[in-house]
């Protein structure tokens, strides 16, 4: 039973899945904001996968940044909601209707 | 004396002033009207009446001045053109020049358009004297002639259109001179647009006489329309003939009032009574018969087209004396007469008799503006009755219009030796001689009720006892001398105008038809031989005898015995109901073609078609359709983020399928 | 002076623009200062008309041309130049122009400054198309006189003028944007050029030939317009201003059928054989159509909008006969119309400002009232009409005795259009000048004033000059009219071969049978 | 990869000096925010506008006299990316200037404001001359990450937070895409240099990486279908250019679109062109979509900042009309779409210039029918906003037309006849609602004396430059379009 | 074998806790189980050859990022009792529809021979240093980007979440 680059990559496209599932089924924003962590999380091990299989080094490199990336948007993805909750006291995106048409 | 003139003056320019004189006396007069206009005319009136009555003169007086130089003219064709004014249109293909022909025909019906408008400018003058519109009027008069002059003297086609159409647009504007009367202005309109549909067909003629003249390559240069090109050409018409003929005959039957396009034409009464004498009784009517005439070498060359303009003339002759019969209305009884009359020309023409047309045409301008000159002066004293009921009685007290009117009935009932009777006579003598015997028997029949109608209104209008009102009979008076002198002449006219057609068989030399011999194409000018000779007197007397006895018969009814018509009417109930109401052929006409387009206009074409299908469906629909798909695109943008993410993935998922299978 | 000599076109194209500058210049409350300014503009551009009328050979070729590089990289040039038609139609733009703005001298109140900036914008934009030899260039100033028309219809029209005024638009719009991709197209198979002349002379295929033809067509079927393009006019003009109808009726209509003349057809003389059964029909259709429901029309000014949906259909049957006389009789045809028809709605304008009302059914027995303005109606009637002697006869005779020669069955249908505009125009004008003044207000009407006069009286003077004497007329378009000819009827194509871009005196092929 | 101890630093330093500049301002910017004690104090904007002027100034040297050798590491120093550069802070000057007196109406002109946009400029800097899969995706998010913050910077609006909220949630979700793809394209080519992409893409497509790199190229196509808002991936635009602050709205309209478009055509000429067919049915289909949601959901609406963002969407649109002629054509439409995306930035920024110059009293009024009797009352501001919008419409002779000419043009030569036939009547039927505002201003009239406030000289700046060169370039665009294409 | 165990065991945890993570109610559940997801990562990250980087997953995301999430999720939600019920709607389905069809059409793209083991030989062994040296040669010109990033998201979060400026 030999692991190849196309188990890790199912893997990585099973959690992408999973967390887009979660981005568009639930509401509250930061469960939203957390399946999105996920995407990217199986983004990062696709990287690896690759990196590991064509013996490359930039795969980690670019996983180095997508780490830091993610840490960043987090910040101010984190930012973005308390600023929300502080006006409207939720977080659930289906009560914000202000803005449409 | 001559001669001293045309020191000064060319013949050719002595031909153009016949027209140029009308068109300045209407553009001195127009400037008056316009001047004036919302003012009083004041002192402007005498040079009115000046300039309108001297202008149609001179014109006259030229016209006279070249006839008498065409008899003493020793060659065998006295005719000249004048060569063109200017170019009117040339360009590859199409040449038209702006060009007077004076020849046989044209002078003799200049000399009648100049001489009998000239006489009834005169008689305007007093009938009009008082009117606000005094020039307006002339300006419109003169203005007719002007084009009826062009009508008549032009050298081609297109020229002569400008002038048919001319004379419908002053008809047009005299018609509803008084406009203030909305019947008057509707008659107008009326007759303008029953004269467009003849028109129509006018056109169309001339568009094929172009397709003829071009398939057999006459020169350009020399113009197509060119009645001399066109005659010279005659041979390139032959399998063309028929249908150009019938097209150009639509034109006729529109101007000259015939079945079915005659309606127009007793409605025309509404205009001035000078002006139904003019225009709907001596000149312009006779428009049609005169192009027939004038485009003999092509109607001649179809003896099917013949047979039709015969045909439609002696039912025209035949219909419109029936409805003479029954009318009330002076001027509608005279209108009625002259589709009569014009159906007798049509018939001459038909059989091939042009010049007894011409002939009849003449006559019947002296005797038919006469009568109506005579109308109007009854109406004028009258104070604008019309009906022939009311009236009676009057030779006492107008004893120059009773007289006058009576020659003219005589001379319109055809009986010798008034004009009527020998131009009527050449030319149901000339239908018999052909052996068109039907037509013979109608225009047979018609002449009995010619003289019957006619006589009918001189028995009630001058005859019998008196209908009016005492007061009112009291103030009935004669015209002024401005308006009896014409009626005086053309009496004098009437009575012997004849002269000129007085055929052979009477001693005569038919002058007129000699004088006009050279330009007709196909008359069987039959030398009358022994035998025809002595019928032609038999018929001849007949007839004289048929019209005498009607003469005398409706003059009796109706002057002496006038509770009869009324027993007759009640006893042929339906019959004269049908008669009386003209055969319903105005109320059949705006129910068969009037109301069903104004409905299909209104209703299908624009409601239906523009506004819902065209504009609403297509256009607005095509609007609302975008309209709606906006709508949905928009509310697509619920405002909820997962909706969008939702949009998002699924456009995803479709790339990425798309690309990545 | 001289600078303007040489290059005389461009200068008629531009001075109304320079105008535009300094009525945009004046405050906006000197009005009399703006109307005096934009009068003698387009008074001066008339001035230079004449003096490019005479200076007019008339060969058939393109004179005046003038070729500047203007986006050269994508080889867009700069081109102008007229023939015979194009500068009758020049003439008849600055003809009208000043009448125009004449006309509004007192009826326009509202933004006065505007109003002549627009109208001065207008004349530019008219004069540029047809001037224009670029297709680019013809193609800007074709979409620019969109807007000012918009706007003089949006803001100084009647009641229901927003509505009308964005049909007008969108309309326009949908045709001309397909038009862009029919050169947008065009240019891409003509080697990229976007010269007229070079387009002449590039054989384009015959699948290419029906689309592009298709495009072209429905752009300017939309502005002639052709039934069933037609149902912007009558809503347009029923609300646009006086100045505005005319120009619209007189002018911007003969755009669409210019574009026929100097485009659509002669560029491609395959799509024509085929296409002309439909137009023709289309053509036929509307003269018939436009007359009857002009007929119905309750509105004065929305019957001689259908009146003119009528009338240039004879235009288009003339053009598509493809027949000598018919040609120039369509020719003829379009300035006739713009003068009779323009002259029409300068007096429906005039009753209006006198009665407020468009209504026919509100008039009645005005000739009493008025009786030189009745006058002055009935004659342009009869010129609307067609009777020999005036204008329009010219035009409808040739017309139809053209294309009674090729198409006669057509042309006999289009007769009956002779008869029918003598129906509602003559039944239009009974109706509202005629009988007795039963209404209140139709009593005391002031007769025409002394501008009046003015305004109507140019016209009124080549309503004569034209009917009675066309041969100058008819010569200074022949040689243009034949080129047109030569052009439209190649259905033997020429030999493609790859065009040299020389833009100078490129010739087009004389004109000749 | 091209290796950076190579790299020479002298060079870099010079190329990169304008991204320095910019750089420089911004934390001059942050600094100064400690000193400057008045909250609406111009140090701050002045200091941001003179470091834009100054980069400009420098970038536009660059342009002149472009390096033999542009490729330093993951960046390309060359013409295009210099020319776009330019477009990009011109619309980073044009939203300082707009925030200036926004702000003041708002009492919010908070310090770091200013900051943000530099840093987000310089974020489009990166984006524009990356060479670089991951300098895409890091000049992305960059740029992305501080207009989130800009969005919702009005801490107390509902609308901005929400805008925020939306904006980065979809944002982030599109970064997993782009990021997704990366990875794939990575694992089939093995690299994520566009350079080396280009050169191996018909060998990797024709071999056995074809899946893993269509996979990789859809999901880049996604990403940057969200980042140009092309339908279905536009649903974001409206709500948060709507919601976020007019000036910020600008910002995101112009200058974020045109790097996102610029990094996407870099991108496309460089790889996924070679996919031919499937890219040409992706982007044709892509751009009719866009171009019908945008133009049809615009129609209907009422207020005028929603209106420009389904116009913006709209372009959008027109824009991809142009991409699939790049597998043909890849320098004609490469130039058509600069073109195009110049005379967007300035018709797109002067329209919204007009939306800030009517929102600069208590509260910000953008109900189209609010402009009702504008054209008597701000006859120059009526007048400036029709210009706009018949520019947007494609009128001659605007630069909108020319652009949207040029654009149409090069799909034609590339063939796509029909999808230009579809691109005009979807132009055709956009006359709707571009009209709307002119019938309102002109053709209504409106009561009340509004806008009450007098303009202001920064907004005056922006519509003057703005419309001058609308109408200027409209009908001279010849030297523009030489510009263009040497930078193509 | 062992290595296929491993990552079998490991995905399986990924998965499960994946697929809790966004069909817990309670957000902290789904921070919880989001971590267990990153831990189990890590260790897929380790067996892909990147030590480095799962030590960093650990620390970085597993720990300071989820405490951050979790700090939020305290500030904005005092009591369980708020949360909102969770509801199926057609949107969802079709949402949760759309990314298994997603998942199936990647997972057939993907899964396509050949099926080939990872090379042993080669493998570049990233170490700290040999990260920090490539940081500052060859990336770094992202390494400087990223720090502008950083420094956004610095300001960012101050000026959104202070509650005063």
């Amino acid at each position: 039973m030999m692991i190849t680059v196309h188990h890790y990559l199912l893997l990585s496209i099973a959690l992408f899945v999973i967390g887009a599932i979660g981005v568009v089924t639930r509401r509250n924003a930061l469960i939203i904001f957390m399946s999105i962590e996920l995407m990217l999380n199986a983004v990062n091990i696709a990287f690896l996968a690759f990196a590991r299989w064509n013996l490359l080094i930039e795969g980690k490199m670019i996983v180095l940044f997508v780490l830091a990336v993610a840490a960043a948007e987090a910040a101010v993805g984190l930012g973005i909601v308390i600023s929300i909750y502080r006006n409207r006291q939720t977080v659930y995106v289906d009560e914000m209707r202000l803005l449409k048409g | 004396m001559l001669d001293t003139l045309y020191q000064y003056i060319s013949i050719q320019t002595l031909a153009w002033l016949i027209v140029a004189l009308p068109l300045i006396g209407a553009a001195l007069n127009a400037l008056i009207a316009v001047g004036t206009a919302k003012r009083e005319m004041g002192s402007y009136r005498s040079l009115v009446s000046f300039i309108g009555v001297v202008m149609p003169m001179l014109a006259f007086a030229a016209a006279a001045a070249i006839f008498v130089t065409m008899t003493s003219f020793e060659s065998t064709d006295p005719s000249f053109i004048t060569g063109p004014l200017f170019q009117w249109a040339v360009t590859k293909g199409l040449v038209i020049d702006i060009g007077l022909k004076m020849d046989q025909l044209s002078i003799v019906m200049a000399l009648m358009v100049t001489g009998v408008g000239s006489l009834i400018h005169l008689y305007s003058v007093g009938y009009m004297g008082h009117d606000e519109g005094y020039a307006r009027y002339f300006a419109e008069l003169n203005l007719f002639l002007f084009f009826m002059l062009t009508l008549v003297l032009a050298d081609n086609l297109v020229l002569m259109f400008v002038g048919w159409e001319g004379v419908g647009l002053c008809s047009y504007l005299l018609i509803g001179f008084w406009f203030e009367d909305i019947a008057k202005a509707r008659a107008g309109t009326k007759a303008f647009i029953v004269n467009r549909i003849g028109d129509a067909f006018f056109l169309a003629g001339m568009f094929l006489i172009y397709a003829v003249m071009a398939s057999a390559n006459a020169p350009v240069n020399a113009g197509y329309f060119n009645f001399e090109m066109m005659s010279r050409y005659n041979a390139y018409f032959v399998p063309m003939a028929g249908i150009i003929s019938l097209l150009l005959f639509g034109g006729a039957v529109g101007k000259s009032a015939q079945i079915p396009l005659y309606v127009w034409l007793p409605d025309a009464m509404a205009g001035p009574t000078p002006v139904s004498a003019l225009i709907h009784a001596a000149t312009m009517v006779t428009a049609g018969v005169y192009m027939v005439v004038r485009l003999n070498f092509i109607f001649a060359l179809s003896p099917f087209a013949l047979s039709v303009v015969a045909s439609v003339g002696a039912a025209t002759a035949l219909y419109a004396a029936t409805m003479g019969l029954t009318q009330t209305d002076i001027k509608k009884i005279l209108a009625y007469s002259t589709i009569s009359q014009l159906g007798y020309m049509f018939m001459a023409a038909g059989v091939g008799a042009f010049s007894a047309a011409i002939g009849h045409l003449i006559t019947h301008a002296f005797f038919k503006a006469l009568l109506f000159l005579c109308a109007g002066s009854v109406i004028h004293a009258m104070a604008g009755e019309q009906d022939i009921r009311k009236m009676g009685g009057l030779r006492y007290r107008m004893p120059v219009t009773c007289w006058t009117f009576v020659i003219a009935a005589l001379a319109i009932a055809g009986i010798a030796p008034a004009a009527g009777f020998f131009s009527k006579d050449a030319i149901l003598w000339q239908a018999f001689e052909r052996g068109q015997y039907v037509l013979w028997t109608v225009g047979f029949i018609a002449a009995g009720m010619t003289a019957f109608y006619i006589f009918r209104a001189v028995g009630m209008v001058f005859f019998g006892e008196s209908n009016v009102p005492p007061e009112r009979y009291k103030k009935v008076h004669e015209s002024p001398t401005s308006m009896a002198m014409p009626l005086i002449i053309l009496a004098f006219l009437s009575l012997l105008g004849g002269l000129i057609t007085v055929p052979h068989v009477l001693g005569g030399t038919d002058r007129l038809g000699t004088w006009l011999s050279k330009l007709i194409a196909y008359e069987t000018s039959h030398a009358p031989g022994e035998e025809s000779k002595a019928t032609e007197i038999v018929v001849m007397v007949i007839t004289l005898l048929w019209s005498i006895h009607f003469m005398v018969l409706g003059w009796v009814i109706y002057a002496q015995k006038r509770e009869w018509p009324n027993a007759v009417a009640q006893k042929f109930g339906f019959v004269y109901t049908l008669v009386a109401n003209k055969y319903y052929v105005d109320e059949i006409y705006d129910f068969l073609i009037v109301r069903p387009l104004n409905w299909i206009s209104t209703k299908i074409l624009w409601q239906t078609i523009d506004d819902t299908f065209v504009d609403g469906l297509a256009v607005h629909g095509t609007a609302r359709t975008v309209g709606v798909w906006a709508n949905i695109v928009s509310m697509a943008e619920t405002g909820v983020l997962q909706q969008y993410l939702l949009y998002f993935l699924i456009g995803a998922v479709v790339v990425v399928g798309y690309l990545a299978l | 002076m001289d600078l303007i000599y040489s290059h005389l076109l461009s200068s008629i194209i531009f001075l109304p623009l320079a105008g535009m500058v300094i009525a945009l210049l004046i405050p906006s409350r000197h009005e009399k200062a703006i109307r005096v300014v934009s009068m003698l503009v387009s008074v001066a551009v008339l001035v230079l008309v004449a003096k490019l009328w005479g200076m007019f050979v008339g060969t058939g070729e393109f004179e005046f041309s003038e070729t500047i590089p203007w986006i050269p990289s994508v080889q867009i040039f700069y081109h102008v130049g007229v023939d015979g038609v194009a500068l009758l139609l020049i003439a008849l733009t600055a003809f009208l122009t000043p009448i125009a703005i004449l006309a509004s001298w007192n009826e326009i109140t509202k933004s006065v400054k505007a109003f002549h900036v627009l109208i001065l914008l207008l004349e530019t934009g008219m004069l540029g198309v047809f001037a224009s030899l670029d297709v680019f260039l013809f193609y800007v100033f074709w979409e620019v006189v969109l807007i000012p028309m918009y706007f003089l219809i949006g803001i100084w029209g009647s009641k229901d003028r927003i509505r009308a005024a964005l049909k007008f638009f969108i309309f326009t719009m949908a045709g001309s944007v397909l038009m862009l991709a029919a050169i947008l197209y065009a240019s891409s198979v003509a080697g990229g050029s976007f010269d007229l002349v070079t387009w002449y002379g590039h054989k384009f295929g015959l699948m290419e030939q029906f689309f592009l033809f298709g495009a072209f067509a429905i752009a300017f079927a939309i502005k002639v317009p052709m039934v069933p393009f037609h149902t912007w006019l009558p809503d347009a003009h029923t609300e646009a201003p006086t100045a505005g109808s005319v120009i619209l009726a007189g002018i911007l209509l003969k755009m669409g059928t210019y574009g026929f003349y100097r485009f659509a057809m002669p560029l491609f003389p395959l799509a024509v054989v085929k296409f002309a059964p439909l137009m023709l029909t289309l053509a036929v259709i509307g003269i018939v159509y436009g007359g009857l429901v002009a007929m119905v029309q309750p509105d004065v000014k929305r019957l001689v909008a259908y009146s003119s949906i009528s009338h240039l259909g004879f235009v288009m049957l003339g053009l598509f006969s493809l027949d000598p006389l018919a040609v120039q009789g369509a020719v003829l045809q379009m300035v006739n119309h713009g003068l009779s028809t323009g002259a029409l709605f300068l007096m429906v304008g005039m009753l209006y400002s006198r009665r407020h009302t468009r209504m026919i059914a509100d008039y009645g027995g005005v000739a009493r009232t008025l009786p030189v303005l009745t006058a002055a109606f009935v004659l342009i009637t009869f010129s609307s009409i067609g009777l020999p002697g005036l204008n329009n006869f010219v035009g409808e005779f040739l017309v139809l005795l053209g294309s009674f020669q090729t198409r006669t069955a057509y042309a006999a249908v289009s007769i009956s259009g002779v008869v029918i505009s003598a129906i509602y125009m003559l039944w239009m004008v009974q109706r509202v000048f005629f009988g007795e003044a039963t209404k209140e207000e139709n009593i005391k009407l002031p007769d025409l004033r002394v501008r009046e006069y003015w305004v109507l009286a140019p016209i009124i003077i080549f309503i004569f000059v034209i009917g009675v004497w066309p041969k100058p007329w008819i010569t200074m378009i022949e040689k243009s009219t034949d080129a047109f000819l030569t052009l439209s009827k190649r259905v033997e194509m020429i030999v493609p071969a790859p065009v040299p871009v020389t833009l100078n005196e490129v010739k087009i092929p004389q004109g000749g049978e | 990869m091209p290796q950076f101890a190579q790299m020479d630093w002298t060079n870099l330093f010079n190329m990169a000096l304008p991204w320095l500049v910019v750089f420089a301002a911004a934390v001059i910017s942050f600094l100064a925010a400690a000193l400057v004690e008045e909250e609406d104090s111009l140090v701050i904007p002045i200091v941001a506008l003179a470091g834009i002027a100054v980069a400009f100034a420098v970038t536009w040297q660059r342009w002149l006299s472009p390096s033999a050798n542009p490729v330093i590491g993951m960046f390309i120093f060359d013409r295009l990316a210099f020319f776009v550069w330019l477009i990009v802070l011109a619309a980073a000057a044009i939203a300082v200037l707009l925030s200036i007196p926004y702000l003041k109406a708002r009492s919010f002109a908070k310090p770091e404001y200013y900051g943000l946009i530099l840093l987000s400029t310089l974020g489009m800097g990166c984006l524009v001359s990356a060479g670089d899969l991951l300098m895409i995706y890091l000049g992305i998010e960059t740029m992305s990450l501080a207009v989130y913050v800009l969005a919702g910077f009005l801490r107390f609006r509902a609308a901005s937070n929400e805008a925020a909220l939306k904006y980065f949630l979809i944002g982030a979700f599109a970064s997993a895409f782009l990021l997704m793809g990366i990875a794939f394209i990575f694992g089939s080519a093995g690299t994520t240099n566009l350079a080396v992409l280009g050169q191996r893409s018909s060998e990797i497509l024709s071999g056995e990486g074809r899946s893993f790199f269509l996979f990789g190229m859809a999901m880049l196509l996604v990403g940057f279908g969200f980042k140009v808002a092309a339908v279905p991936f536009h649903a974001w635009a409206p709500d948060v250019y709507d919601g976020a602050p007019t000036p910020i709205t600008v910002f995101m309209a112009t200058a974020v679109k045109v790097a996102a478009f610029v990094a996407f055509l870099r991108v496309g000429t460089s790889a996924l062109r070679f996919s031919g067919d499937l890219w040409i049915t992706v982007l044709t289909v892509g751009a009719i979509v866009t171009m019908l949601v945008g133009n049809l959901a615009a129609i209907v609406q009422e207020n005028i900042k929603r209106m420009l963002a389904y116009s913006s969407i709209a372009h959008a649109g027109y824009i991809l009309v142009a991409f699939p002629a790049l597998v043909n054509d890849p320098q004609g439409a490469g130039r058509a779409i600069l073109f195009y995306l110049f005379s967007y930035v300035l018709m797109t920024a002067g329209a919204f210039a007009v939306v800030v110059a009517m929102g600069l009293g208590a509260e910000e009024h953008t109900a189209i029918s609010r402009l009702a009797g504008l054209g008597k009352r701000r006859p120059f501001l009526a007048a400036a906003l029709s210009l706009f919008l018949l520019s947007l419409l494609g009128i001659p002779p605007t630069i909108g037309f020319f652009g949207k000419y040029y654009l149409f043009l090069t799909a034609v030569k590339s063939g796509f006849i029909w999808l230009v036939v579809i691109a005009v009547i979807n132009s055709a039927m956009s006359a709707y609602y571009y009209l709307r505002p002119i019938v309102v201003m002109y053709f209504r009239s409106g009561e009340e004396a509004w806008p009450t406030e007098p303009m202001n000289p920064a907004v005056v700046a922006v519509l003057a430059v703005t419309s001058i060169s609308v109408a200027y370039f409209g009908i001279f665009p010849a030297n523009l379009l030489a510009i263009v294409s040497r930078s193509f | 074998m062992m290595e296929a165990i491993l990552f079998y065991i490991l995905a399986s945890v990924a998965v499960i806790a994946a697929l809790l993570v966004i069909t817990r109610a309670n957000p902290i559940s789904s921070a919880l189980m989001l971590v267990v997801c990153f831990l189990a990562s890590a260790g897929i990250f380790a067996m892909l050859g990147a030590t480095f980087l799962a030590v960093l997953q650990v620390l970085l995301y597993a720990g300071a990022i989820m405490v951050l999430f979790v700090f939020v999720i305290m500030l904005i939600q005092t009591d369980p009792k708020d949360l909102k019920k969770r509801q199926m709607t057609f949107g969802k389905l079709l949402g949760a529809a759309a990314a298994v069809y997603l998942a199936i059409v990647l997972g057939i793209a993907v899964w396509r021979p050949p099926f080939i083991a990872a090379p042993q030989a080669g493998e570049a062994f990233l170490t700290p240093s040999t990260i920090g040296h490539q940081l500052l040669t060859t990336y770094v010109l992202p390494f400087e980007i990223l720090s502008v990033l950083l420094l956004i998201a610095i300001i960012g979060a101050v000026v959104l979440a202070k509650k005063k400026i």
